[in-house]
């Protein structure tokens, strides 16, 4: 077991307690604090993958603007201020469980088939150059459609959040 | 009360414990989107309000539905007490209900109870009360000039205001001994004549406030942010304002050039030259602008008076206690916020009977109402700071 | 001798603790000097004199005496508040801020933490900030201070793609997001002759949004939400919050002179005090937009940051490609 | 949003810019102390001395913050006649936590006892201690400026205008004295005295003190002189007189002006009114025969010999239309009030016990000074009277207000401004002596 290894398991230790934390959390503001731990710990396995500029957009992205949007939705509407706990029904409880359930089966048969017992060697860093290189040469094509298919999701949302 | 709104589903916003500020949630179930109204106490300790007014709103999101002033937390009863002290004693009370406007507030007493004893005041005091009630003008104004930017955010104008007030204010101390509570006025004249040189000063400040007040142009007046945080916000139209009984700067920025200087002079306010600004949209941009127009005005009004002291006394003799007459008075004065008038009902005795404020802020103050509804409630306070209301004055 | 202090320094145990001293030196030392030129300078451009009692001459360690203030003042936590959340939101808030200064290059060869993605190591760390402030806003339990809270996070998410947007811009025409490789491609005029100027004025403006600073401080306007997030806050927390925003105001400016100014590169000699030197003058203007300027009303401050900056960045991004591109040189 | 076009932001900019590197307005307080005018009101100040306890100012008083206690005593009647009661000041304290500062009671006083001083830093931590008694209220007073001279096209308060024309007068007469004396080598002082007496018999109610002027001591002839000009040193004039010199003014037997106040009476007056109006309508009457008599008698010495204190009044004068008040000159004045108790009766010169202020109160009609009359231009009296009364008070003794020395050094040492410390050691100085005085067991009564 060398250093990365370890400190990847640091960081899944955090990250794992932080995505349990982030659905057992009676605080909706809490989980999503909690979110943000989670979060910081896929950055951080990212950074040992040697993908830093990974690494740091997803800070960028999902700790900047996600988390932030997400916390913002909730101060917005209805975040019990202070230390007031919103517990859920029973019923959103288990729709959370069979969701949740049904991911982590989804990605443990995805990944499970997809490399098994398979080691997979450190291939060194990633040059941001690099990265730009296969987005935007190798995988142009899938990069627009996802590109195209956010605008539509932006431009949906905005017409139905309009009233007039 | 917060598990109350929590078995009603939820509050937008809590209070700790449910203890001090009120809330009142109601549902809007003929909205597409399930949107709460929330009622959010605005004062009576808030820096926006300067001083003890509440303003209770009713928002949706940042709109104001409604908002009520909620008046009456400094009242200190200015006409009952009046009702028990002798004339000059009303006159040292009344610099106090509007505390950056006193020689206007205690001219309107001492106009009052002239008009009911039938008092010939000499020329000279006369005079002098013009200049003093001018330079009064000025420094409230300056007032409000620095103190909106303030609540806009711009900082900077108070500080200048204030530079400009201290100078004047200098003066002012020279010649009165006070600050802020003059107490300058008496029935029948002044408390005493002004010092030498008191004459030239004012002379020499003239020309050094026009060039101040340059620099608000520049900095407020002309600053883009400024005029898109006030073009357009709180129009109060002339008809409204009328009707609410609005006057003063708000009123001529409403386009109404309604003047009791112009319309129905008293002192000497008929012999010299000056001119009524008025604005055209009467939004909050307008009423800082017609602010500054006055003072413009003001200081054109103390160049003539300086020049048009005559000699001679600034006091008649008077029994040492003066009764005014049996029967009533009633004396307008436009005071630096608008309209003031005093009625005094009198029944020959040392005191008044009766003895009415009208003061202008608070009838300015009531067309609150009006100009918050369907504004933001980052408008509120800039359409609460171009009210230019002093909540002593409101109160009384 | 001299190789064996510099072998000394090649070892990553010695060295990285002298880095993260001359970072922290750097971090307390220039948001006290900012701190202490708002005073003065706001002070001055308001016809005052500031502070001038503490430290005999005109007031210079009137900073240290305000820490020394609230290190002894009471810590108030309000009853309903979240405790940790509270607690916590101020460590959240300054240690990015802290740690920004980390990766700005300081001269050629000096550059604390190199990474080849430095720039958006710098971005990311600043917004990270803004959980800090919700953190804050929220967990307060108080209605101006949850408001203040919202509108910062508003404010941040609208302010952030413009920021990001001029970076990039910068990022591409020195086709590096090194920060150190964007300086040495400058010149000592940096970037703002050309197009990449609009980055310029696009970036500060961002920032300025970014820091909450006037005529951007709708978040914490005083004559609103009394103080916005920071309302409850007392003491020591207080006086973090005051840090970050102080630490905030040098870094972006750091940031802002890296990227468009030019760095540590001079017309003289080159060194970290050209650096220094840009970072002050950024600073001023920063200050000096507070002294001048009032504040933009939220909804203003939005439609400015959609309508106008992002298609601005977006414009300039599309312009310094194609420039790029075609190799037309600026 | 409109359109920001950015001019009126970079002007604003300018603004801010240009602002910058002017010279800033603070003034630096604690270190630089404000030049306060001369009508300042910063804390009423009393010279307890002028008081008669006539309560006026605690009745105007709008918020009642003015406490007075006092007690009758009976004086010894002089030579045969009644005795009389009299008002002494026990306690004077005006709580200043309710003082609206409005100076109704220093406009109403008439005996000019209260004056503005500008003294602003009374601060307290209780405001229970915002109650200030007569030795603070006392203390205040030597800080007490000169009045402001009044603007041109102003009309004098008339007991400043009899005043000055009185000092004129004298003035006059003092200078022709002079050249006779320099032209008779004996100087007669008789001439002198005569000379003063039918100008200051012209002049009226307040001023009407000076008429009292013995020839004892030389001081009038240069002191005048140099007063002459000045026309606020009527204020100091007329200060004196209503302090000082009062006691010197013509004695007159009380007594009841048996017509005026049975009319009184018969128009439905209470008792206790009608007889102090008419007790003041015989006194006026009586004090005008006086008068004509002393005028009629010029050749004669006056009856009343004590004046001195107000014949060095003028010279405090030229000082008070200058600068600060307290220059030499007003420190002159004990000293020549030194010289007068030699030749005085001891009743009425002896003005530091409460008996020598009373008579003067009995025997004025308060109504004879215009209300309207300017109170701060008596504001030159305090400097004057007070030493003048305090050194009354101290006797015959050589005892005279002065700077303190030593509080004057160290006060400017600590970087205070000439005035204050100034003000400061007088009352340091005055605070010694009165209590070297109370040691002494009040030699004077």
């Amino acid at each position: 077991m060398n250093g990365q290894e370890v400190a990847f398991l640091i960081l899944a230790v955090i990250g794992g307690l932080a995505g349990l934390l982030v659905v057992t959390s009676r605080n909706v503001v809490h989980a999503a604090l909690y979110l943000v731990v989670a979060l910081a710990s896929v950055a951080g396995v990212y950074l040992l993958l040697a993908a830093p500029f990974v690494a740091f957009v997803q800070v960028i992205i999902y700790v900047g603007a996600i988390v932030v949007l997400i916390l913002f939705g909730i101060m917005l509407t209805r975040a019990p201020v202070g230390r007031r706990v919103l517990d859920n029904t029973l019923r959103a409880r288990v729709g959370a469980f069979v969701v949740g359930a049904g991911v982590f089966i989804m990605f443990t048969v995805f990944l499970g088939g997809a490399f098994g017992d398979e080691r997979i060697e450190n291939q060194g860093a990633t040059a941001t150059e690099a990265l730009g290189e296969s987005l935007f040469r190798n995988y142009v094509l899938p990069f627009e459609a996802v590109s195209v298919l956010l605008l539509a999701a932006l431009i949906g949302a905005i017409v139905l959040a309009r009233r007039d | 009360m917060a598990t109350e709104l929590g078995q009603q589903g939820g509050a937008a916003f809590q209070a700790a414990d449910g203890t001090g500020v009120g809330i009142i949630v109601r549902d809007k179930a003929d909205r597409e989107l399930h949107t709460q109204d929330m009622t959010l106490n605005v004062g009576p300790q808030h820096p926006a309000t300067h001083g003890v007014l509440r303003v209770l709103v009713t928002l949706d999101g940042e709109m104001i539905e409604d908002a009520q002033p909620v008046i009456g937390y400094m009242h200190r009863s200015f006409e009952k007490l009046a009702e028990y002290r002798d004339y000059r004693q009303i006159i040292a009370l009344v610099n106090r209900h509007d505390w950056v406007s006193s020689i206007c507030n205690e001219l309107g007493v001492a106009l009052v109870v002239e008009r009911q004893m039938d008092l010939e005041v000499p020329e000279r005091a006369t005079w002098i009360r013009m200049l003093m009630a001018e330079w009064t003008r000025v420094l409230n104004h300056l007032m409000f000039v620095g103190s909106y930017p303030l609540e806009l955010g711009a900082i900077t104008p108070m500080f200048y205001a204030f530079r400009e007030r201290e100078e004047i204010q200098a003066l002012m101390e020279w010649i009165t001994g006070g600050r802020l509570h003059l107490t300058y006025c008496r029935v029948g004249g002044l408390k005493q004549d002004l010092p030498r040189g008191a004459i030239q000063m004012s002379r020499d400040l003239v020309p050094r406030m026009r060039e101040r007040l340059k620099e608000y142009e520049d900095l407020v007046l002309g600053n883009e942010i400024f005029a898109a945080r006030t073009k357009g916000i709180g129009v109060l139209p002339a008809d409204v304002a009328c009707s609410y009984g609005v006057s003063g700067a708000l009123l001529q920025a409403a386009g109404v050039p309604e003047d009791s200087r112009k319309t129905e002079p008293y002192l000497f306010y008929d012999q010299v030259e000056f001119d009524v600004p008025t604005g055209r949209n009467g939004d909050s941009y307008d009423r800082y602008a017609t602010l500054l127009a006055r003072i413009r005005e003001s200081l054109r009004i103390i160049e003539q008076v300086n020049e048009r002291i005559p000699p001679g006394p600034v006091n008649v003799k008077l029994p040492k206690v003066v009764r005014a007459p049996q029967g009533h008075a009633y004396v307008r004065t436009e005071a630096p916020l608008g309209q003031l008038s005093y009625y005094m009902v009198s029944h020959n005795e040392k005191t008044p009977w009766r003895f009415k404020m009208r003061t202008p802020s608070f009838n300015n103050v009531s067309s609150l109402p009006y100009l918050l509804k369907g504004t933001l409630l980052p408008d509120m306070i800039a359409v609460m700071g171009s009210m230019f209301f002093i909540v002593g004055d409101i109160d009384r | 001798m001299i190789d064996a202090a510099r072998d000394l320094l090649d070892n990553y145990w010695v060295l990285m603790p002298v880095k993260v001293l001359a970072v922290l030196a750097i971090f307390l030392t220039f948001p006290l000097v900012v701190g202490y030129m708002e005073h003065k300078v706001m002070a001055h451009m308001q016809a005052r004199l500031g502070p001038m009692e503490a430290g005999r001459f005109h007031g210079v360690l009137q900073l240290v005496a305000d820490g020394i203030k609230f290190v002894q003042k009471e810590s108030i936590i309000p009853k309903a508040a979240d405790k940790w959340v509270f607690a916590l939101a101020p460590a959240v808030a300054l240690i990015p801020a802290i740690l920004v200064f980390g990766f700005i290059p300081y001269g050629p060869d000096l550059v604390p933490i190199r990474s080849d993605v430095g720039l958006f190591v710098t971005l990311a760390l600043s917004s990270v900030s803004v959980i800090g402030v919700l953190m804050a806003a929220w967990s307060s339990a108080n209605k101006y201070s949850l408001m203040g809270g919202i509108r910062a996070a508003a404010q941040l998410i609208a302010y952030e793609l413009p920021l990001v947007l001029a970076a990039a811009a910068v990022a591409m025409q020195a086709g590096s997001a090194d920060l150190a490789v964007i300086v040495e491609r400058q010149g000592w005029w940096g970037y703002i002759v050309g197009p990449l100027v609009i980055g310029f004025f696009v970036y500060g403006t961002a920032a300025l949004a970014e820091l909450t600073r006037p005529p951007f401080d709708m978040p914490v306007a005083d004559s609103e939400l009394v103080f916005g997030h920071l309302t409850e806050y007392t003491g020591l927390r207080f006086a973090f919050f005051l840090l970050t925003e102080y630490a905030g105001i040098v870094s972006q400016s750091a940031i802002a002179a890296t990227l468009f100014l030019g760095g540590w590169k001079g017309p003289f000699l080159d060194g970290p005090w050209w650096l220094a030197a840009k970072v002050l003058a950024l600073s001023f203007v920063v200050i000096w937009a507070r002294s001048t300027y009032p504040r933009l009303r939220e909804d203003q401050l939005q439609s400015f940051a959609w309508l106008r900056l992002v298609p601005v960045s977006l414009a300039l991004l599309l312009v310094v490609g194609f420039l790029k591109v075609y190799e037309v040189g600026i | 949003m409109p359109a920001l076009k950015g001019v009126g932001l970079l002007k604003g900019l300018g603004v801010t810019l240009k602002t910058m590197t002017r010279p800033a307005a603070t003034r630096q307080y604690p270190h630089v102390k404000p030049d306060l005018p001369a009508r300042s009101r910063g804390v009423i100040a009393l010279i307890e001395e002028n008081c008669t306890v006539c309560m006026l100012c605690a009745r105007e008083c709008p918020d009642w913050c003015i406490y007075i206690d006092s007690h009758k005593e009976q004086v010894a009647p002089k030579e045969g006649g009644r005795a009389r009661t009299r008002n002494l000041l026990d306690r004077f304290a005006i709580d200043f936590a309710l003082c609206m500062y409005c100076g109704i009671c220093v406009e109403v006083c008439p005996f000019d006892a209260l004056h503005w001083s500008p003294e602003f830093e009374y601060a307290e931590h209780q405001i229970e201690k915002l109650t200030h008694e007569m030795d603070t209220l006392r203390t205040w007073a030597y800080s007490v400026p000169a009045p402001d001279p009044l603007e041109e096209g102003a009309i004098e308060p008339k007991e400043i205008e009899s005043a000055r024309k009185a000092r004129e007068a004298v003035a006059a007469k003092a200078a022709a004295a002079a050249e006779q004396a320099r032209a008779a080598a004996p100087p007669v002082p008789a001439p002198a005295a005569a000379a003063t007496q039918p100008a200051a018999a012209t002049t009226t109610g307040a001023a009407a003190g000076t008429a009292t002027t013995t020839p004892t001591a030389a001081a009038p002839t240069p002191v005048a002189g140099d007063a002459a000009p000045a026309a606020s040193a009527g204020a100091a004039g007329a200060g004196t007189t209503t302090a000082a010199a009062r006691p010197a003014d013509v004695e007159v037997e009380p007594g009841i002006d048996q017509a005026t106040y049975d009319r009184l009476l018969a128009a439905g007056e209470s008792d206790r009114t009608a007889r102090a109006k008419a007790k003041a309508a015989y006194m006026r009457r009586a004090k005008a025969e006086a008068r004509a008599a002393q005028a009629a008698g010029a050749t004669e010495p006056a009856p009343a010999p004590a004046a001195p204190a107000e014949a060095a009044a003028p010279t405090q004068v030229p000082a008070g239309e200058g600068a600060p008040a307290a220059e030499p000159a007003s420190v002159e004045t004990p000293a020549a009030a030194t010289a007068a108790p030699e030749t005085a009766p001891p009743a009425p010169s002896a003005v530091g016990t409460p008996e020598g202020a009373e008579p003067a109160a009995d025997a004025r009609d308060p109504d004879a000074r215009s209300p309207e009359g300017d109170p701060t231009a008596s504001g030159t009296a305090a400097e004057v009277v007070a030493p003048g009364a305090a050194a009354a008070q101290a006797d015959a003794e050589h005892l005279e207000i002065e700077v303190d020395q030593e509080t004057y050094d160290r006060l400017i040492e600590a970087g205070e401004p000439e005035r204050t410390a100034r003000a400061k050691a007088k009352a340091a100085y005055a605070r010694k002596l009165r209590a070297a005085q109370r040691d002494g067991g009040g030699a004077g009564s």
